[in-house]
């Protein structure tokens, strides 16, 4: 289970389409877009998922990205052995 | 890259878990590492854990999770690596682990709440992380180290703070 | 060959099992010693440091050293003292050092099966192994072999448990190994498959630590099965049979059985090459192999 | 509502990411640290240090959810520091006490209220009997409400008859107390917070007002933000975080700064900054014996030279020239100190010689002008020195040594006039030693920790051990518990109401807004009704609310300087806490004292006010005292054996003994355990290495901590934290104490350092 954060720059000119069509894909979740160009989003997949080749295909799928820039990713879960669906 | 490590990378976490200080970069590492476990033993602060991922490509290697426990710094797991796959480093200013984020959504100074947990505890004191106006604590990227002390120490049960992984 | 070397070689295979025991305490120990901050000694057996004297498993220095083709001096000078061992002594660290060898054997025990078959060994597919193992490494782009190492493996088992108190999945491969190894394959592992074996048997010096079979002695079953020392064997090996090597680990067992019937079977460092004929030809043909191979 | 894990995962990642860009997230991008939904918010004061913050009580389902700043406290303006943001866990922390017990065979037993109260009621009736009035003790704290100070004083001076009766600001603020007294003639400062902000300069001196009093540190820094030409100057022998702000530190050697103040006064005089005329008017000098004139004292500073100074102090001499200059230039200037000054052997006479700075100035009096004493409990100087609850006052700054204070106190009380002494009880170091010996038989300890606050802690377990022990507490176990008789759970903060006197005179309500947990009981009725059990039916009958045992307090403030008779509940309840003198429900309360605006220098006649803008009418002719004291070194200076100087002191995170804040894992997380501060250069040259164990020692005990090697401490000093159970540094600190204020000397003692 990886849980990471990206800033998502796009075009400026597209970057509204770029946002809506983010917005439909499950395991993204949009944060806003930030300085005109840039889309702060989380993106959660499943332990049988490759995070590289998910961001790698939706950048290749959409040609308003110009680039996806992870900052944080999260592996506690697999390193502690929690359940992330515990209320805390 | 082969058809067996993408086969391996499914498998095995991909993500970038903090190394020890003096770490070289985490493709290098990977192929560095003997996964003997000497750093986690010499460390006498119990910090760096092991990557127990099953078996994937990262598994038995060193991490600090700083939120359980940080890197204090006392500089006894890099001569101790076996391989070069830590560097050996003696001073502490010259780690460079990661680079602490603070998210002022929730960090408690930007709410009106005093806190100086992570200002005060900075082993790079006063100079990793500043106050500006003597209130908000910003951190400064060219003297982070990394060593998670400040997310160690954040009161917020979220920390405010977290240390990502700098990829050289 | 004084007297006093052989008495003192025969002690030494005398208190194996006592050795081998140590060497699993030890194991538990180094962690116990780390908790307290008593930094004397650290790690295991991939690499372990007893004071400033360092040791590393020479299978990880093999695959350190293919994956990223530089050469450590740090590394070298950690499998000097393995390998002048193994030069002198052959696979001596899988009969008296590695756990996996001591949780191996007392399983057999616990499995006492009269043994149906022996095997016979064929040096080459020794080369076909090791080479395997190498093509792996440099396939998977990182220390594979680290999950097939059981020595190291229960080292970092052991010392996970102790010192953070966790355990991973990696460690499932023991019991897996253990179990198909000892109750299905007749400890197929220990003679053929397992990486570090196979390293360590190809530093061994022709004129090291050897079994010597002389033929005159024996008393015994002339029956391949049946002799004490067959029977004996842990690795389901013929200690009369020629080639023994690379299989043979040299853990002395065949030779204390024999002791009871005509000391036949000898482990010693060979002097005079001509006198033992086995070991004879075994060289030889280690020499055709070799130049096979190249 | 609950969170999983997962979404605060997923919050911390899109933060992170946001703050790679630069950016922060927008608003309502994540979960909102404040849920205020069907929250039900209550105006009340925190419980912590002596600044006196504003809180909102956030109450949902009947229980303390969340706490807020007031945005409309003046004093805080909806800021709050971390301690008090997590107040409220506090309330549900595992360690509350709820249910009186009473040691049985060396263990505690669950017990009634009935039987607890009847068994302490006897047991301090017997002793009475057979030893007198004098063999009880009561020792309370800076942390009780007026209220319950004010019927543990009816109780113990008006009616069992013994001024043994203390509280903890002896520790913490009694030398505060007599430098106000010997130099205004009144006890407290003259200023408020208002001065703050108009304020020139600031002298922060043995103070870590960014750790200690937080809010207050950060008014002073929005302040300098605001206008860079404020001038912070800063003495303290250690780097403590709040040097961050200081434009001038100077370093003295641990107790001997009153070289330097002598110093700074010789150089104003010399350089022409003296205010000739204020000294003409509002200003007499005197030393230790007799009456001085000004030549005379400007004679007596002819010692101290900036060299001489230079020479005791260790602090170089320019610096201190430049200190003295830094003071006389700034148009305003504000001195602020805490238990640098005050815990001290001569913490009276330091006092005295910041205020001399402010009297030979002139800057007092005027807005942005005050020599301001910090407080470190929150009604320290509500509840104990206006209330009178040390052994040798009464209610309202009155004393027990004057006749007429005693008559005026025992009518209201309805006591006999007789039963209150004229002789000042023991004061605390004495009480506790006085339990050592045996004199004192039986101590009612409410709300305080002594077992571990106490200087050379240890000296004093055995008589908490040997004689009969009430503690009164919220929490248990706590270092002093272990030493009970009887234990009695006291109700919480938030569980009943009260008022809270803080630092710059203001006294604010605090409302019950919960059930006190389990069977714990107001700490002012459990003393009522002991009183009651003990015989005085008619002396405590009569107080069934809050309210009535405040109305009967303010009445006799009535026509004194601390007038509260304005300050009713109906009042408090409304307002953002009322600064006395407040003489009548109609007044607005006074941000300064002795000048205009002030009701009581507003009554003066028109004959004194002549010619005056400023009356300083606790003196007679309304003149402040400059005193000319010797200059002195701690009662433990460094020698060869014990060479480096040991001082405690807080940090931000925790607040005293750990009874409250230890219970938050938040703050634990924080801080977890005490260490001991040590220079690089020394650590170096002891082998020393950052958290290694190592062993301080002083002449009265050993403690093994661990070692935190920063340059904090200056060449020659450690500091530790005092808050720790488990490190308890009193067990180092030295009880020797002021003559004058009976204050113990925590901060400074000779210790040596090794590795353990």
């Amino acid at each position: 289970m990886a849980i990471a954060g990206v800033a998502i720059l796009a075009k400026k000119e597209e970057i509204q389409n770029v946002y809506q069509r983010l917005e439909q894909i499950p395991e993204i979740t949009t944060y806003g877009i930030h300085q005109e160009q840039y889309i702060v989003a989380v993106v959660e997949t499943s332990p049988q998922q490759d995070l590289e080749k998910f961001l790698k295909k939706i950048q290749d799928n959409d040609p308003g990205i110009l680039g996806i820039f992870p900052a944080y990713a999260n592996f506690e879960d697999e390193v502690l052995g929690e359940s992330l669906d515990e209320l805390v | 890259m082969s058809w067996f490590e993408k086969f391996l990378n499914k498998v095995a976490d991909y993500r970038q878990p903090l190394r020890p200080p003096g770490a070289i970069n985490e493709k290098d590492f990977l192929q560095h590492c003997i996964r003997c476990r000497r750093c986690v033993e010499i460390c006498p602060y119990q910090s760096i854990k092991v990557v127990k991922s099953g078996l994937g490509k990262k598994s038995g290697t060193p991490v600090i999770i700083p939120r359980q426990v940080p890197c204090y710094l006392c500089m006894k797991c890099p001569p101790e690596c076996p391989t070069d796959a830590l560097q050996p480093i003696v001073q502490k200013e010259q780690v460079r682990m990661g680079v602490a984020k603070i998210n002022q959504d929730t960090c408690l100074p930007y709410m009106g709440i005093i806190c100086r947990a992570c200002y005060e505890r900075c082993p790079i004191y006063t100079e990793a992380i500043i106050l500006k106006d003597e209130i908000y604590p910003v951190v400064v990227e060219e003297k982070c180290v990394g060593c998670g002390i400040c997310e160690n120490v954040c009161p917020n049960e979220e920390p405010s703070i977290v240390v990502i992984k700098r990829e050289s | 060959m004084g007297l006093k070397k052989s008495k003192m070689l025969s002690l030494l295979f005398r208190k194996r099992r006592l050795i081998q025991i140590g060497s699993l305490i030890f194991l538990i120990v180094i962690p116990l010693l780390n908790l307290l901050n008593l930094e004397v000694v650290t790690g295991n057996y991939y690499s372990l440091r007893i004071w400033k004297i360092e040791f590393v498993d020479p299978l990880f220095a093999l695959q350190h050293l293919l994956l990223t083709l530089k050469f450590n001096w740090q590394l070298l000078m950690g499998i000097s003292i393995p390998l002048l061992i193994a030069f002198l002594g052959g696979k001596l660290f899988c009969s008296f050092i590695c756990p996996y060898n001591l949780l191996a054997e007392w399983l057999q025990k616990i499995l006492p099966a009269k043994k149906t078959n022996v095997f016979k060994v064929n040096a080459k597919r020794y080369w076909a192994v090791l080479i395997g193992w190498i093509i792996l490494t440099v396939i998977a782009g990182f220390p594979i072999l680290y999950f097939v190492s059981m020595p190291g493996q229960i080292g970092v088992f052991l010392g996970d448990l102790i010192f953070l108190k966790v355990m991973g999945v990696e460690s499932l491969m023991i019991l897996a190994v253990l179990g198909i190894d000892v109750v299905f394959l007749k400890r197929i592992w220990c003679r053929e498959l397992c990486p570090v074996g196979a390293l360590l048997q190809r530093f061994h010096w022709n004129y090291g630590l050897k079994i010597n079979y002389n033929e005159i002695d024996c008393v015994c079953s002339t029956d391949e099965i049946d002799s004490p020392c067959v029977q004996r064997c842990p690795v389901y090996l013929n200690p009369k049979s020629d080639p023994l090597y690379p299989a043979c680990f040299n853990c002395g067992e065949c030779v204390k059985e024999c002791y009871y019937y005509g000391e036949a079977l000898k482990i010693k460092f060979i002097k005079d090459i001509t006198n033992f004929e086995p070991n004879f030809k075994q060289r030889k043909e280690e020499q055709t192999i070799n130049k096979e191979e190249a | 509502m609950g969170v999983t894990r997962r979404e605060f995962i997923k919050t911390t990642a899109a933060a992170a990411a946001a703050a790679s860009i630069g950016t922060t997230l927008l608003p309502g991008g994540v979960k909102p640290l404040f849920a205020e939904n069907d929250m039900e918010w209550h105006k009340s004061v925190c419980r912590f240090c002596g600044v006196g913050c504003g809180v909102l009580i956030g109450v949902k389902n009947g229980k303390v959810a969340a706490i807020r700043g007031d945005k409309f406290n003046t004093i805080n303006k909806g800021h709050l520091c971390v301690k008090g943001f997590y107040l409220h866990k506090i309330i549900y922390a595992k360690t509350r006490l709820t249910h009186p017990m009473i040691k049985k065979n060396g263990k505690f037993e669950k017990v009634s209220w009935d039987e607890a109260l009847n068994f302490v009621a006897k047991k301090f009736n017997e002793i009475r009997k057979a030893h007198g009035p004098d063999a009880l003790a009561f020792y309370g704290s800076g942390q009780a409400e007026t209220e319950e100070t004010y019927m543990a004083n009816k109780l113990f001076k008006g009616c069992i008859g013994t001024n043994n009766m203390e509280g903890n600001p002896r520790l913490c603020m009694a030398s505060a107390v007599g430098g106000y007294l010997t130099s205004f003639g009144l006890d407290e400062p003259a200023g408020t917070y208002e001065d703050i902000e108009q304020a020139e300069m600031f002298m922060l001196i043995g103070t870590n007002t960014a750790e200690a009093h937080p809010i207050v540190f950060e008014r002073i820094v929005r302040h300098k933000m605001k206008n860079p030409n404020v001038k912070i100057l800063i003495i303290d022998p250690r780097k403590t975080p709040t040097d961050q702000v200081a434009d001038l530190h100077l370093f003295p050697k641990p107790g001997w700064d009153l070289a330097i103040l002598h110093a700074m006064a010789r150089i104003i005089i010399k350089e022409g900054y003296a205010d000739e005329q204020f000294i003409k008017d509002n200003v007499v000098f005197k030393d230790n014996k007799k009456n001085l004139t000004y030549e005379q004292y400007k004679q007596f500073l002819e010692k101290f030279t900036p060299e001489y100074a230079s020479k005791v102090s260790g602090v170089p001499v320019e610096d201190i020239v430049k200190a003295a200059r830094m003071f006389g230039q700034a148009k305003t200037a504000m001195s602020m100190w805490t238990m640098g000054i005050n815990q001290r052997t001569r913490g009276v006479w330091a006092n005295n010689l910041i205020t001399n700075l402010h009297l030979l100035t002139g800057k007092i009096g005027k807005p942005g002008c005050d020599s301001f004493s910090l407080t470190g409990q929150p009604n320290a100087c509500g509840g104990v020195r206006e209330g009178g609850g040390l052994c040798h006052l009464l209610p309202a700054h009155r004393v027990v040594k004057n006749p007429k204070h005693r008559e005026e106190v025992a009518k209201v009380w309805g006591v006999p006039v007789s039963n209150i002494q004229p002789k000042p009880g023991k004061h605390t170091v004495a009480m506790f030693e006085a339990l050592n010996k045996g004199e004192i038989k039986g101590i009612y300890i409410m709300c305080t920790n002594p077992a571990q606050s106490l200087p050379n802690a240890s000296k004093y377990w055995k008589g908490l051990k040997e004689q009969f022990v009430v503690v009164a507490e919220s929490f248990f176990p706590t270092a002093t518990t272990k030493f009970a008789d009887v234990v009695l759970p006291a109700a919480f903060w938030a569980e009943k109401e009260g008022v809270y006197g803080c630092t710059e005179r203001r006294s604010q309500y605090m409302p019950k807004v919960l059930e006190p947990m389990g069977e714990a009981r107001w700490d002012a009725f459990i003393l009522r009704d002991l009183g009651i059990r003990m015989g005085f039916k008619k002396e405590f009958e009569k107080y069934k609310t809050a309210e009535d045992i405040w109305n009967e307090y303010i009445s006799l403030t009535k026509g004194r300087d601390l007038d509260l008779s304005g300050a009713t509940y109906r009042r408090l309840k409304k307002e953002r806490g009322l600064r006395w003198p407040v003489p009548s429900e109609d007044h607005p309360g006074t941000y300064k004292r002795y000048v205009k605006g002030d009701p009581i220098f507003d009554e003066l006649s028109e004959e004194k006010k002549k010619g005056r803008w400023i009356y300083f009418y606790g003196k007679p002719e309304g003149k402040a005292v400059v005193w000319a004291r010797p200059d002195k070194g701690p009662e433990e200076p460094t020698d060869e054996e014990f060479p480096f100087a040991l001082s405690t002191g807080r940090v931000l995170e925790h607040w005293h003994t750990l009874t409250m804040t230890g219970t938050v894992p938040e703050l634990n997380r924080a801080v977890p355990k005490a260490y001991v501060e040590i220079n690089p250069e020394d650590a170096k040259a002891l082998g020393i290495a950052n958290k290694d164990q190592v062993i301080v020692e002083t002449r009265r005990g050993q403690l093994k901590i661990e070692a935190r090697v920063i340059n904090r401490p200056k060449k020659g000093t450690l500091f530790i934290p005092w808050h720790w159970e488990e490190w308890m540094a009193n067990i180092l600190t030295i009880d020797a104490f002021d003559p004058g204020s009976k204050e113990p000397e925590y901060k400074v003692c000779a210790a040596r350092i090794r590795k353990a």
